[in-house]
């Protein structure tokens, strides 16, 4: 059980390398790394130069939880971690990371994915966007709600 | 009440965090909050006018309009989450 | 566009660091780490105290860019990285690795389930298992066939 | 014509690769190839006997059993495949 959230950068290998050492009945780690990316802005605005990911400091921590609480009910996972940042960041920078580790790729992937999915829909954490036209909140995408919906059993 | 705010609803209302303390008897539930904040101000008033763009929690669980609320409580408003 | 095979570890941090460094426009990458399993034999024979993993050089590279430039038909992938190594690796050693990145989440995710799925019937790779029993050649899973065939138009 | 034996194939019949002459006229097919092959010694009939439980390459490629091939042909054969 690791979740955290934080303003600096996370480093993917040494996670990686730490996650699950000496578990010798994993036989699969999935990973997801989001990245800021330059052209994020759907209202052509013109070209994302930074965001700032805002969030509610307590009850992100909770949600987060709930939500790999959730996955871990689903799918038979050695282990789970997730690490999202907040604060100011440019475009190349890495955001978030979920790693999942199983006996079996299958639970991996789908345990990886359904933890992004919520993630997207529940975690209280909001971005601001930099662009040439100034500051803009990110809307909601309805293909979020979508991907989060296929799970099922959304009780939040 | 403890009461917060998050992304553009703090740029609307101006403020991140406000205690407000309602009248014994006006705010059983959350949206009975809402309709109270709504009074206070101008900006109370434009930044919780359409509650589809709301989300809210109550102690930092996600609620509904219907959910209680008491005095100590902690209440957020914020719009759908767009992190990930 | 690259495919490795090779006796040697790789570093997933060392790669995932290198991989489409510098591209603002991938906001998106999913990997997956397949590792020996001490628990992997199906019939009972004990655990596993290692296995050889025998391959055809020459087709097994031939096969994985195939497998690779049909991800890339399939979905807007700005990257893609598969490592796989051959030789013996005991419990706990990682024996593949799969990369993707792209715009968005569901992209990478899709493609590097589906990397894993064909190159699981599609790469020359054979397991030999050493068990307390003796070595054993590992039989093809059925399961594996069926992930496979999820993705349709397999031609192979 | 060379011939390539992976996995359980090369240890039934004793060797990873072998160079084949089939007589003029005989062999024109996979299919022709391991019926001409599975005459060579009974490791060999052994090996081959159960073609479901067999895959093959022709020149790296995956074939079937009506493949043609040819003199210089590198042809492989070997069980269902279980990296990853």
């Amino acid at each position: 059980m690791a979740v955290r959230v934080q303003r600096e950068d996370f480093d993917v290998g040494a996670e990686m390398a730490a996650f699950c050492a000496g578990d010798t009945s994993v036989g699969a780690v999935a990973s997801f790394v989001g990245l800021v990316r330059a052209d994020k802005t759907a209202e052509g605005s013109g070209a994302v130069s930074a965001m700032t990911l805002e969030h509610y400091p307590g009850m992100t921590e909770r949600q987060l939880e709930a939500i790999e609480a959730d996955a871990r009910e689903r799918w038979p996972l050695h282990d789970v971690l997730v690490v999202h940042r907040y604060g100011r960041m440019e475009p190349g920078e890495r955001i978030v990371l979920v790693l999942t580790a199983s006996s079996h790729r299958q639970a991996a992937f789908d345990a990886c994915a359904f933890l992004m999915d919520w993630l997207k829909t529940k975690a209280p954490f909001w971005k601001l966007e930099e662009t040439p036209n100034g500051g803009r909140w990110v809307d909601a995408r309805e293909s979020d709600d979508a991907a989060a919906a296929r799970w099922g059993g959304d009780e939040g | 009440m403890k009461i917060l705010y998050f992304a553009w609803l703090r740029d609307t209302i101006g403020t991140g965090h406000e205690d407000v303390s309602p009248p014994a008897g006006t705010v059983a539930t959350v949206g009975d909050l809402i309709a109270w904040l709504k009074d206070q101000s101008p900006a109370h008033a434009k930044a919780l006018v359409d509650t589809d763009r709301l989300r809210f929690a109550v102690n930092q669980d996600y609620a509904k309009p219907d959910t209680p609320v008491k005095a100590g409580d902690e209440i957020a408003f914020f719009p759908p989450v767009t992190g990930g």
